[in-house]
């Protein structure tokens, strides 16, 4: 047992265990609590920082156990797996900071931390799957894990909601699971290797190959929310605003994109799906639920749907840039899979935030908080500006490269309109709420003030999160030429899956 | 006799059986179906007789048609005195005329095809010599299973683990019913000529049984046919009105009843410990081991018969529902 | 060492006469009778894994002659499967019934049907098969009927009728296979049986007895309401464990004994009968009022899946792929034990407490009792199939030799099947949120709620993880 | 081959049948516990004339034991069977 097998399943475990532990806490044990989360968290992200410097040094890190025949539980860490544990675990200190401070009052806490930390381990083990196999059965577990979490309030609406989710992820993972069973019998045990494995098969089953591809994708494409299977994505808003978060920046909706990016990059390997004509389908598949989810943001009222959809739209970003052949479009997907993580998450916090403060769900509330909230309305707007795409803010930089994506591989008569379109839809709902929240008069009184103004706008716990994750933001966008910057990580990944 | 006389008899014999047990089945009285299957029963007996298995005659005599009779007898008795009873219908749901009689002609084929297959496919065997492979092993043998009578060694030497969960079998049933609830009520007490037939029948039955139990060992006979006879004794007495019909109280009658199977077990048990595999008689113990086994068996089946019988635990005996 | 054999059933049978014998102490005998068996049976496993398949000739005579008993990998991961259900199970039964009256006659009943499971598990002899069935049966019913609610009586006399008439049935085959070879030796006859019209009579009369006692769609009309009126340690090991023990003989007579003899169209007939089962049993399961109805029904669909995949085995070559197969199996029957028996136990601690079973009313208990629901949640996870339970890997074998058959309609039926279950057990779960009440802490762990909690986790987390030493053994003691 | 153990046989399969048929169809209780002890009876006649080898062979020993074990079963279920219908009539007079 040294370094080079333990690590990966230690990053898993370093999530796992606090969450077992969590489960067995008295409800009143507020502290203890804390502690083993804030922990697991640190502790976990000591591990990455290990497994960055070793990844970037050539070091292989993998976790292997049998368990069946031909059937290996794999956790092994390459650059691609490397960006997600990491955006995923520094996300999750955050939001663990932001929902400890969250859920001061409300019941089942442990039950609550308890969930929350499977998820997170279900998410890194995801990320740090080595084969197909692995990958779905943290697929699932990340399903089960989320389940409480969105049902978590108990009332009829969050228990409907969190029903939706099941029904669209459980019947998503069967496919999955079928498309790889299939795989395995026609390919083999299929590792995760860049640039994929199946480019070889012989002409006779390519057909099978693209069924198997349309069944992964249909899987996957539930929990990244491509329309028209994104029902889920709105019905899950019920959730409380920290479980927003992790759901739409850091574990659900980007464990289906990651595993989007990982089918078609290091199983099928992106030319091969380019050969088998399918790569053009998963391009107009993100198109349409790009401009879809812009629209449909433009009519809610209510914050987090409107968040919600944006998701929807932001996420096929991810998608857009896989279907996008060329390096070039490879890092602007890749990239967007940290920026929009770090931008929504902002967002998520921001409107927990009014919320919890002042009482405001809906967009119409928001006149004047501006001047109510000012350090979350500053992040609330770092956030939507980069969502919208203005220089040089992350947004900027994925968009930018998808762009250049297009041109080089000859993608741009169809992919700069729907860039463009979307951009602009984008600002047509983001910038309204802007201008309510810093120019509109306040009203007479909020809708239920909370927490009075003390020396905060709002309590810490609350107000740095988002604080920090919006100058993640917008560092992401201003030094993305740094090393280890997501954009260089993203080229690093790029470079190995062309081979360059 | 000659073949053909016995041909016609095995004939009238057979028709008599099959009609039996059509009339059994087919009446719509439970009582006469009852009276008319221990009929079938005992012509049974004969043709077992017929096919030289005297062991199985007995058995049958005593138990399928003796026992099982009074069994269902007492259950007629109970099913008289109850509105709803083991005559009644247990069926729920009625379904239509009209699907009835297609599942009755349905079902009635299916018996008829499956009969004939079974005649088909025993006519095939039948065409090759038998196999006596088996038989031919239990006579080389015999001398050492320690009994001259071979269906008794099968029993209680080579297939004496058979027995062994047989007694088990025997032990759950008796205990499915004592978990049920107290015993019937008893008879009245019969008058004088019934009890005083009783004062010389019943010893009658017991010197019969010890001796079938006896003669088992190199004759037919042995612990089953001697258990059912004993049994008969008790129902005699039952019948007679006696309460304590000569089942012991409970602690005795589990110890009586726990007998067959735990003589089984102690001896299986002590020829393991001397390494010998379980059950592996030393041939020159073999037949006393098997008569202390059945001996054992012969109390534990004749209680479980007649507790069976009386329904429970006679109402002297209460199982001490400890605290 | 071979002694262990007998041992297996001799000790359980021991243990009954003295509980019998000692009512007042017949808990603690039990309970001391069950470890010791437990441990047993997990030596009898390691003694399988090293030195393949044990034969244990009683009375020292021959194979044939005598009676043999034999244990391979498949009966000894049964064997062990019966000791843990029944042992947790114990351990609940001494705190359900420790009020009841019924106790004294539980105990003796219990340790009989213990007796029954491991002698049919290692009998390799046609006839004692048909013994401890009816033993088995017989056992099983007075169990069912404890309690004496009208229910429970009448659906145990109906079980009654319909397990004698299975026995019957397989007696005749038995008969039948006698008169053709001579013998009742397993072994014996799987050299020499011969696909010819007696053999088929036999197999298909054997096979009819058996389908009646598992309950295979549609003759599973008895199974509802015996296991549902019976006392929840009952149920479970009705459940969990008898029922398997019929599949398990018709396994060793198709895939074993009369191997030559089966033919495809035959396995065919059993697939569509269990799909028919999995789609039948989840939708009544769905409609279903009551808990224990729900888990009643979900039987019927479970034990659907275990004959799906007849032709697959049938179709599969010798080999790797086989091996894999027939794993599959074994653990999809394996995992279901375990995961049955934990929810019946389960469902029993939400009936003490709040009195009844019914579903609609179930939103206090089950936030008052987390643990218990959290149990039942694990079950589900098995039920359905999701990782990291034995089920999942057992399944996914099985879809993949279906692919590699080419025998879609199978993958088809597991995948509708698979939803319907999630659909019936997120059913229960969603009861169990809600803030109107809930305890200091989110896991207090009642005496009475350990044995679902484990049982139901070593279904959906043990057997996955461990789930390679399953084919490892399969592979041994083959 | 020998005719008696044919006939024999043969009419152990129509019991059998017979029994099988009103096992299925009949609906009261006593008539159902009848018809498998018929059925068993069938079953046991079949056994006994396999065991049949004319009148000077003497004859095959096992079915006798397998026979006389398969009685003394039928006889406990026919008894647990009555014990239940009794118990259950007697609960159906209370309500």
């Amino acid at each position: 047992m040294n370094l080079e097998n333990s690590l990966p399943l230690l990053v898993v475990l370093s999530s796992l265990l606090p969450g077992l532990v969590i489960f067995f806490l008295r409800e009143g044990s507020h502290r203890l609590r804390t502690v083993l989360n804030l922990a697991g968290a640190v502790i976990k992200l000591a591990l990455v920082v290990l497994l960055i410097w070793g990844v970037f040094h050539e070091h292989s890190y993998e976790t292997r156990w049998t368990l069946a025949p031909g059937l290996d539980l794999v956790l092994h860490a390459d650059t691609l797996s490397v960006l997600f544990v990491t955006l995923s675990t520094v996300l999750w200190l955050v939001t663990t900071v932001y929902a400890i401070g969250y859920l001061e009052t409300s019941p089942h806490r442990s039950r609550f931390f308890g969930f929350f930390s499977l998820c997170v381990s279900a998410t890194v083990g995801l990320a740090l799957a080595g084969n197909l196999f692995t990958f779905v059965i943290f697929y699932e577990l990340l399903t089960l894990a989320t389940y409480p979490l969105i049902a978590h309030r108990g009332t009829p609406e969050a228990v409907r909601g969190a029903r939706i989710y099941l029904a669209y992820t459980l019947a998503g993972g069967a496919l999955l699971m079928v498309g790889t069973v299939w795989l395995h019998v026609i390919a083999g045990p299929t590792a995760f290797v860049e640039g994929g494995i199946l480019n070889q098969m012989p002409i006779e089953y390519h057909p099978q190959l693209k069924a198997i591809f349309l069944l992964l994708i249909v899987g996957l494409g539930v929990k990244a929310a491509l329309v028209p299977l994104h029902g889920w994505l709105p019905a899950a808003m019920v959730a409380p605003a920290p479980v927003s978060a992790l759901l739409h920046a850091v574990a659900v909706v980007k464990a289906g994109a990651f595993g989007i990016v990982r089918v078609v990059y290091d199983v099928f390997g992106v030319n091969f799906v380019d050969q088998l004509g399918l790569l053009s389908l998963l391009g107009i598949a993100a198109a349409i639920t790009i401009v879809y989810g812009s629209i449909k943001a433009l009519s809610q009222d209510n914050l987090k749907k409107r968040l919600a959809y944006s998701t929807v739209s932001q996420v096929s970003y991810i998608a857009l840039g896989t279907a996008i052949l060329g390096p070039l479009g490879t890092i602007g997907g890749v990239v967007h899979l940290v920026h929009q993580g770090i931008m929504k998450i902002t967002l998520f916090f921001t409107a927990g935030n009014y919320a919890e403060t002042l009482g405001i769900h809906k967009v119409s509330e928001m006149n004047g908080v501006g001047r109510r909230m000012p350090g979350t309305t500053l992040a609330f707007s770092i956030a939507a500006l980069g969502m919208i795409g203005v220089p040089p803010m992350a947004g900027f930089v994925s968009k930018w490269y998808l762009g250049l994506g297009a041109l080089d591989a000859g993608m741009a008569w169809w992919v700069m309109p729907v860039l463009i379109t979307s951009s602009l839809l984008n600002a047509a709902y983001f910038l309204p709420i802007l201008h309510r929240a810093w120019f509109r008069p306040q009203g007479p009184e909020w809708p239920a003030e909370h927490i009075p103004a003390a020396r905060f706008e709002t309590s810490a716990a609350l107000l740095w999160p988002p604080l920090l994750t919006a100058a993640l933001a917008l560092a992401a966008g201003l030094f993305a030429a740094a090393p280890y910057s997501p954009l260089e990580w993203a080229s690093l990944i790029a470079l190995k899956e062309y081979g360059l | 006799m000659n073949s053909t006389s016995l041909l016609v008899f095995d004939g009238l014999l057979l028709v008599s059986i099959v009609s039996l047990a059509w009339a059994a089945l087919a009446s719509i009285d439970a009582r006469r179906s009852v009276i008319l299957f221990m009929a079938f029963g005992l012509v049974l007996a004969l043709a077992w007789a017929r096919l030289r298995a005297p062991d199985v005659a007995l058995a049958e005599a005593a138990i399928g048609a003796g026992l099982s009779g009074a069994l269902l007898l007492a259950a007629l008795h109970d099913h008289d005195r109850t509105a709803a009873g083991v005559g009644s219908s247990s069926t729920q749901n009625q379904t239509s005329a009209g699907l009835t009689t297609v599942i009755r002609w349905s079902v009635t084929l299916l018996c008829a095809a499956l009969a004939v297959g079974l005649g088909w496919a025993l006519v095939h065997v039948f065409d090759h010599p038998a196999n006596d492979a088996l038989a031919r092993a239990v006579a080389e043998n015999l001398d050492l299973s320690g009994v001259s009578n071979p269906v008794t060694a099968v029993l209680l030497n080579f297939r004496a683990y058979d027995t062994l969960l047989e007694l088990a079998v025997l032990l759950t049933a008796v205990l499915g019913i004592f978990a049920l609830g107290p015993a019937r009520a008893g008879y009245q007490p019969a008058g004088l000529i019934f009890d005083g037939l009783t004062r010389w029948l019943v010893p009658v039955l017991i010197l019969t049984a010890a001796y079938l139990l006896w003669v088992g060992a190199h004759a037919p006979g042995g612990a089953f046919q001697a258990g059912a006879t004993l049994a008969a004794a008790g129902v005699v007495l039952r019948l007679a009105g006696r309460h304590q019909i000569g089942l012991p109280a409970a602690r005795t009658l589990h110890i009586v009843l726990a007998a067959g199977v735990g003589m089984f077990l102690l001896v299986g048990f002590a020829l393991l410990a001397t390494g010998r595999a379980f059950l592996g008689y030393p041939p020159a113990w073999a037949g006393s081991l098997i008569l202390l086994i059945e001996t054992a068996a012969m109390l534990a089946i004749a209680a479980t018969l007649v507790s069976a019988f009386v329904g429970g635990q006679p109402e002297s005996v209460t199982i001490d529902n400890e605290e | 060492m071979t002694d262990v054999l007998i041992i297996l059933v001799s000790l359980p049978l021991a243990g009954a006469l003295l509980c019998l014998l000692l009512p007042r102490a017949a808990t603690v005998v039990a309970l001391i009778t069950a470890v010791i068996t437990a441990l047993a049976s997990g030596s009898l496993l390691y003694a399988v894994s090293t030195q393949g398949t044990l034969l244990y000739e009683l009375g020292g005579w021959t194979a044939g002659l005598g009676i043999a008993l034999r244990a391979d990998g498949l009966s000894a991961l049964l064997l062990v499967m019966v000791a843990l259900v029944i042992l947790a199970t114990s351990f609940y039964a001494s705190a359900y019934f420790s009020k009841s009256a019924a106790r004294a006659h539980f105990w003796p009943l219990w340790l009989l049907l213990w007796t029954a499971l491991n002698a049919l598990l290692l009998s390799g002899d046609l006839f004692n098969l048909y013994v401890t069935l009816e033993l088995l049966g017989l056992s099983a019913v007075a169990l069912a009927s404890l309690g004496g609610k009208i229910a429970a009586v009448q659906a145990a006399l109906r079980y009654l009728l319909v397990g004698l008439l299975g026995s019957m049935l397989f007696l005749a085959g038995v008969s039948l296979i006698y008169a053709g070879y001579g013998s009742l030796d397993l072994a014996v006859l799987s050299r020499t049986v011969e696909p010819e019209p007696i053999a088929w009579l036999a197999l298909s009369l054997m096979t009819a007895g058996l389908l009646l006692k598992t309950a295979l769609f549609p003759l599973h009309f008895w199974l509802p309401p015996a296991h549902a009126s019976a006392p929840a340690p009952v149920s479970a090991a009705l459940s969990a464990l008898v029922v398997k023990a019929a599949f398990y003989l018709v396994l060793r007579l198709w895939m074993d004994v009369f191997a030559d003899v089966v033919t495809p169209a035959a396995a065919d007939l059993l697939a569509a009968l269990g799909a028919t089962a999995v789609l039948w049993g989840s939708w009544r399961a769905l409609r279903a009022q009551r808990l224990k109805v729900l888990a009643a029904y979900s039987t019927v669909a479970q034990l659907g899946y275990l004959f799906l995949f007849f032709p697959l085995l049938q179709a599969l070559p010798p080999g790797p792929a086989l091996d894999a197969a027939t794993g599959g199996l074994i653990m999809l029957a394996l995992s279901h034990g375990f995961a049955k028996a934990g929810l019946f136990l389960a469902i029993g601690v939400i009936q003490q407490r709040s009195g009844n079973d019914s579903i609609a009313e179930l939103d206090g208990t089950a936030q008052r009792l987390p643990v218990t629901t959290f149990a039942i949640a694990l079950a589900g996870v098995a039920l359905i199939g999701l990782p990291p339970s034995g089920a999942f890997l057992g399944k996914w074998q099985l879809i993949a030799g279906s692919f590699a058959t080419g025998q879609w309609l199978w993958i088809v039926v597991t995948v509708i099947g698979s939803l319907l279950a999630a659909a019936y057990t997120f059913r229960i779960l969603g009861h169990a949120f809600g803030s109107q009440l809930y305890p200091s802490r989110a896991f207090a762990v009642a005496r009475e709620e350990w044995p679902a909690l484990i049982l139901t986790a070593t279904a959906a987390v043990v057997l996955g993880l461990a789930g390679a030493s399953v084919w490892t053994l399969l592979e041994a003691g083959a | 081959m020998l005719t008696t153990q044919l006939l024999y046989a043969l009419s152990g399969c129509v019991i059998v049948a017979l029994g099988l048929r009103s096992a299925l169809l009949h609906s009261s209780l006593l008539q159902r516990v009848l018809a498998i002890n018929v059925m068993g009876s069938g079953v046991f006649m079949i056994l006994l004339a396999v065991a049949y080898r004319g009148a000077e062979v003497a004859p095959d020993p096992v079915p006798h034991a397998l026979v006389l074990t398969g009685i003394v079963v039928a006889v406990s279920a026919t008894a647990l069977a009555l014990a239940l219908a009794r118990r259950l009539a007697a609960e159906q007079d209370d309500d």
